[in-house]
């Protein structure tokens, strides 16, 4: 069969369908907008504390998208090659974290890092104090977003296959340089989603955030945590910064994705 | 150089064993599933084999209790798909091999700019894969494994995807690169393993069934495989003096040639398809062996149609095979002349 | 409840939506077996969140037929929407106190140790309730307090002070009753200068009015008892 | 190339990483299981509060994952075999509900349906009122659900390709016929682990669902925000519940993902 | 039944009008790129055409403002790959034809054994695709495609993915199946348009060069790619008495058959590679044609190996090559009798 896309006609109806999920997303999002006086727009997400808010959200979810990567494709390589029984196990247990509702992920992560966790003495021994810590809220992200950037990589690499992985070893190469230059690169779009989803994710977090790292202006209050806050006090305000969230969220989703497939 | 194989994979049913010299190039052999990949594999270390040991000049790669790994061997693996990594340009696949061995930037360029001279691909460094047409990658493919510079270059099937437009000119490259280099090519077509090869070894059933200086092996064949694989029509059994007497009883004249058998012993009688003629009915006459057979398959070659029952051949023109009506299923005679017939020891 | 039939009038029976701030859970826990028992066939629902929470939900068609408060103000917004029906009672007043984990590892005495940057200190924030009582029970006394986080609620105080994050948090009596055993209280004197307000209304166009202005009647009358007996204090006069 | 499979070795360092990630997802649900008394745990669990959110959590994510699957397959169909320029734009948008923090979703949702939302009035024209329903947490629940529904299905149409429905329409199958017997069933391992995901998600779902529906028993108070209202009265039941979620999710992820991979 | 072609479809180039008449079996020939499987999509259905119509037994299926979608159509493409549903049991994959037609449940049952039957598969129709041998499931999508019950059947290269073992017999079920439907075979083997096709259609670049009977225009070729289809060296020119003066001058000396060309008027010259010597010098003696060629491509066919030069082939023997010692770009001399040369009109 030739490389050429040859079409089928979609059923007319299903059209229907499709634009009712699409209104279904869109519309409250649309809302939302239409509950702002977009005169004071520019004032409210420039205000210090959204300016502060924003920048702690950008800089902690850089960092837990790099940890994410750091931590994520290791593990996706793993169970994407190895062949043990027990990845089976493994691979569900990473989903863990999309089950748990936020808040009990951060009443995990207390009970795995606190002062009183699993690891807090230790943890204190060494002189690491996450609590009320900016380390906290990337920690916090990088457990929800986790699985995310997993899941993704590892159906890349998957469908990838190791056809040019052999073709390397053949050639020469150690299985650190097979990896560095030849299994990575090919799966680049998957990785590049999967980067996007764990930063989206992160971007948004607010549970697992509240509960494990606390809320202090500049230091743990990342934007949704401040959403959260004015919500009361100052609607207007809340809504315009979670417009301001959306923007950010799609503009790196646009900065991305166009050169992979989600 | 040389390299010694002798390994047994117990799953597969392969135990094989055979040498390559220094600077020969040994052509492998044997039909589907007979276990030709798989040697390959366990001599690039892709493969770990039951038991067994490979030594390539001198040092073991595979033993008892040895294993280096692939990328530490010094093979260079070609198999038939090109595998050009798509994300690199040509000139990087070709330097993606001195790199890895740690070669500096420059130098690895330069490395492989020099093979993509050899290979006539010059004008193409820059393009990615994508944008090559299926010899031109072959071509690339072919620099990339000798850019790495293998100490042995194991080739499967090298031309097996290649269109009948390519497929000669990356013959006449390989058979120049080849020359002087230690290598082993799989091949399921005569004309690469005569030209290419200075032995062949035919496998069959994971096992070595022969082996020789290719010309030898392809003329006179001594296997049934290897009498296919040369286009010529082999019938075993024991040496009368004027033919070779079959299982059945019957008996094919022809002519014995050089070292002629013993009468009583093992034999073979070999005859080229196009020797035979095909008829509906037995002929008259006598200097002539008849053969009834039934027709299983008409395969198209060039401007003649190859007519195949059992191990048997019989070539004739698209005009014979209208006239006779021939489909699968019919009963027909083979008849060829015993001036047709070479006889000869098995 | 316990049955998840229908939105309102489930069943048989009859079912009465209280919402109420989180703070008055336990007690108001205590008066719904008390009101079903008194009301047969009478199934009371609870709706327990942050004040500003609940206003927001009955304001955007939540059908409550009772509300409960943690201040004024957010009653003052049920009022100001015309939702309420009549003028709101004060059920209870509440003051502050300091919560600590068992065993008080980091000493805390006083209101004055919360300004000690060394102690992991928690807030409520200065947006909800609790957090704006806190604000101003340290300017009467005079205090700058070093908090290490400003929560969104009382309940994450408490569970910071709980799981021994924090040292020591400021949260209502009535939260620290309400913890039992996983956190102890320190009284405080400058407390008496911050008294919030808990004020219950009846929802204008309630299905049940009859019903909800008897649930108020409870809180007022009989209720005192079991609020007093989770730490409140009685309305002001 | 022959379909068996060939192996280059993984660099050995890489198992480091991974372990470590394995750990850091892993640790935190183990802790929070060493927290709790495993004597009280069966009473914890099968108290009636407990019994009721979890019915309502099993019913509304089960009604969620439908409507994911009603409304996300046509949009994922839509999406991976229409070539529309503005498609690349509606894909950006249907990944919105992943980066809204929940809360500001549940927000964005009563801005659309709320009494005072968009459709509000027209909603209540209709006598429809969603908000503070159990309707209103299944259209949570599948709000922030429908992404992983989509996003999955459509890469799985993407890689299985359009080569069989060219040769079922040229067989005489309309388009519909099509869709039922060919194209979906050859996606389905993407479909069930997109479903699984959605699944996941609904089950978790705390912040749209608290501001969107409340939290009311039996009506819209599902596990996550009992979780969170038991968190400081009873910290023992919050946590024996959480894990009740987990087991929960394990199961139905074990149940489904063993017949496609995710 | 009869089908209207006449279509054209800009961006590919591609120009094409022909007609297959009620019953008839055309098959389309002709180079890579050429437009057959364009001409295929655009009669499916599956290519909207810039203009022209496609005409099946007086309904217009394309045409200038009317379209008929392809599962409307009862046209039924068979590809080179069978493409069974890999869900489907084979018994499900040959009903889906006729259940999609609105067959019911047993109805289709029934057809569907029917057809299996009839391509000799009834003991597999409880398999999945993935357990079939390439032969089974090639058969298997045949007997899909006719229980789908279409009024024409199209193939596209139905045989290309075949192995050697399995094409005779599948070529033998496709000439009882074929014998009087109307159907368009595109085919890359002479073998297969000659037992399946009444008439051929040849294209080059997107046009119709040469159409007629299978026979004549296989042993007659005249056209370039029809003769080099056909096994066959043609070289094209004006006819002279005793043969046919090309554009250089030289005369290619052959013996005129049947109408024989006016003199000067447009002829061609054909005559087998197997009829051709290959010599390293010219040789002395008349009655020859010698060319004077270089050898561009040596392509093993059985036990022969086909010496390309230019648009003519030799077929010499594999020992011929070794001793000749050819190799691509070897000038040699093509030396052909007149009285194998058949020169006709073009
Ligand atoms: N991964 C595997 N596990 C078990 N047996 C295998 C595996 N791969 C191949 N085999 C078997 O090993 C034998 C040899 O296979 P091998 O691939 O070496 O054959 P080959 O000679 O290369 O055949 P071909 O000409 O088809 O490439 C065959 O019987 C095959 O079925
Ligand atoms: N999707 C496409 N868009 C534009 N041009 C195309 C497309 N597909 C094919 N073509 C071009 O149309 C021409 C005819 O292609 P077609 O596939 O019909 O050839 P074919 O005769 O079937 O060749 P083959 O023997 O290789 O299958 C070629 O020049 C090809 O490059
Ligand atoms: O309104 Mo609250 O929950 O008492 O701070
Ligand atoms: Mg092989
Ligand atoms: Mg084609």
């Amino acid at each position: 069969m030739s490389a050429r896309t040859r079409h089928v006609g979609l059923p007319r109806w299903i059209h229907v369908p499709a634009l009712l999920a699409g209104v279904f997303v869109v519309l409250p999002v649309a809302a939302l907008a239409t509950r702002i006086a977009w005169s004071d727009f520019p004032g409210l997400v420039t205000s210090p504390a959204a300016r502060t808010a924003l920048g702690l959200s950008l800089r902690t979810s850089t960092a837990s998208t790099l940890l994410c990567l750091l931590l994520g494709i290791p593990l996706a390589v793993v169970l994407a090659r190895s062949e043990a029984r027990w990845l089976g196990v493994a691979r569900s247990l990473v989903l863990l974290p999309l089950v748990l509702p936020p808040v009990v992920g951060g009443i995990a992560l207390l009970a795995a890092f606190g002062r009183q966790g699993l690891l807090g003495a230790q943890l204190d021994a060494w002189g690491v104090q996450v609590a009320f810590s900016t380390i906290a809220v990337v920690m916090a992200q990088t457990f929800v977003s986790l699985p995310f950037l997993v899941v993704s990589l590892e159906g890349a690499l998957r469908t990838a296959g190791e056809r040019y992985d052999v073709v390397a070893a053949s050639l020469g190469a150690a299985p650190t340089t097979v990896l560095r230059r030849v299994t990575l690169p090919l799966v680049l779009p998957g990785l590049a989603s999967g980067a996007v989803l764990a930063f989206a994710r992160s971007l948004g977090e607010f549970g697992a955030t509240v509960t494990f790292a606390g809320s202090l202006e500049g230091t743990t209050r990342t934007l949704p945590l401040l959403i959260y806050n004015l919500r009361v006090t100052d609607a207007d305000a809340a809504v315009a910064m979670s417009l301001l969230l959306v923007v950010v969220a799609v503009v790196v989703i646009g900065l991305v994705r166009p050169r992979g497939a989600l | 150089m040389s390299l010694v194989v002798d390994v047994q994979v117990a799953d597969r049913d392969v135990e094989i064993a055979f040498e390559v010299a220094a600077g020969e190039t040994v052509a492998i052999l044997g039909p589907n599933g007979a276990g030709k990949s798989t040697t390959l594999d366990v001599v690039g270390g892709l493969l770990r084999p039951d038991s067994g040991r490979v030594v390539l000049d001198g040092k073991e790669l595979t033993g008892a209790d040895r294993w280096v790994a692939p990328h530490a061997r010094r093979t260079a693996l070609l198999a038939q798909d090109p595998l050009l990594f798509p994300h690199l340009s040509v000139l990087e696949n070709v330097a993606f091999g001195p790199r890895s061995r740690g070669a500096g930037r420059a130098a690895a360029r330069e490395t492989a700019l020099a093979w993509l001279a050899e290979v006539d691909a010059t004008g193409l460094a820059e393009r990615r894969p994508a944008q090559l047409s299926g010899g031109q990658a072959q071509r690339v493919a072919v620099a990339r494994a000798l850019a790495a510079d293998p100490q042995l270059l194991l080739l499967d099937e090298p031309m097996a995807a290649l269109d009948i437009a390519v497929a000669p000119a990356l013959r006449q490259l390989l058979r120049t690169v080849l020359a002087d280099r230690t290598a082993v090519v799989v091949t399921h077509h005569v004309l690469d393993a005569l030209l290419l090869a200075d032995r062949v070894v035919v496998l069959e059933g994971g096992r070595v069934v022969e082996q020789g200086p290719a010309g030898v092996v392809l003329s006179r064949p001594r296997s049934a495989f290897a009498a296919r694989f040369a286009g010529l029509n082999l019938v075993s059994g024991v040496a009368t003096p004027d033919g070779v007497r079959r299982p059945d009883g019957s008996v094919l004249h022809g002519t014995a040639t050089d070292p002629a058998p013993r009468e009583g012993s093992e034999a073979v009688a070999v005859f080229r398809p196009s020797a035979v003629a095909v008829h509906r009915e037995p002929p008259g006459g006598s200097p002539r062996n008849v053969l009834s057979v039934r027709v299983e398959e008409l395969e198209p070659l060039g401007d003649v149609v190859r007519v195949r029952a059992g191990d048997l051949a019989a070539d004739v023109t698209v005009a014979a095979v209208a006239e006779l009506g021939l489909a699968p299923g019919q009963e027909v005679s083979f008849v060829v002349k015993a001036t047709e017939v070479d006889v000869y020891p098995r | 409840g316990d049955d998840g039939a229908g939105d309102s009038g489930g069943g048989d029976g009859t079912t009465l939506t209280v919402f109420a701030a989180a703070s008055l859970t336990a007690p108001f826990e205590e008066l719904e077996r008390t009101f079903e028992a008194d009301h047969p066939g009478v199934d009371v629902k609870l709706s327990f969140g942050g004040s500003s929470d609940l206003v927001a939900q009955i304001t955007e068609g939540a059908e409550a037929d009772v509300f409960a408060s943690a201040d004024t103000r957010n009653m003052d917004t049920l009022v100001d929407a015309g939702l309420a029906a009549g003028d709101p009672a004060e059920l209870a007043t509440n003051t502050l106190a300091i919560a600590v984990p068992p065993g008080n590892p980091g000493g805390v005495k006083g209101l004055a140790d919360l300004a000690d940057k060394d102690l992991n200190v928690v807030i409520c924030a200065p947006e909800v309730p609790c957090g704006n009582a806190a604000v101003e029970v340290a300017k009467a006394a005079g205090v700058t307090l070093a908090p290490d986080s400003e929560e969104q609620s009382v309940t994450d105080v408490l569970g910071k002070i709980e799981s021994g994050e924090g040292d020591a948090g400021l949260v209502y009596v009535t939260d620290v009753t309400a913890a039992g055993d996983e956190v102890e209280g320190i009284e405080f004197p400058e407390s008496a200068d911050v008294v919030n307000h808990y004020p219950v209304v009846a929802v204008k166009d309630s299905a049940h009015a009859d019903l909800a202005q008897q649930w108020v009647d409870l809180v007022l009358g009989d209720g005192q008892a079991v609020l007093g007996a989770a730490g409140f204090g009685p309305p002001s006069p």
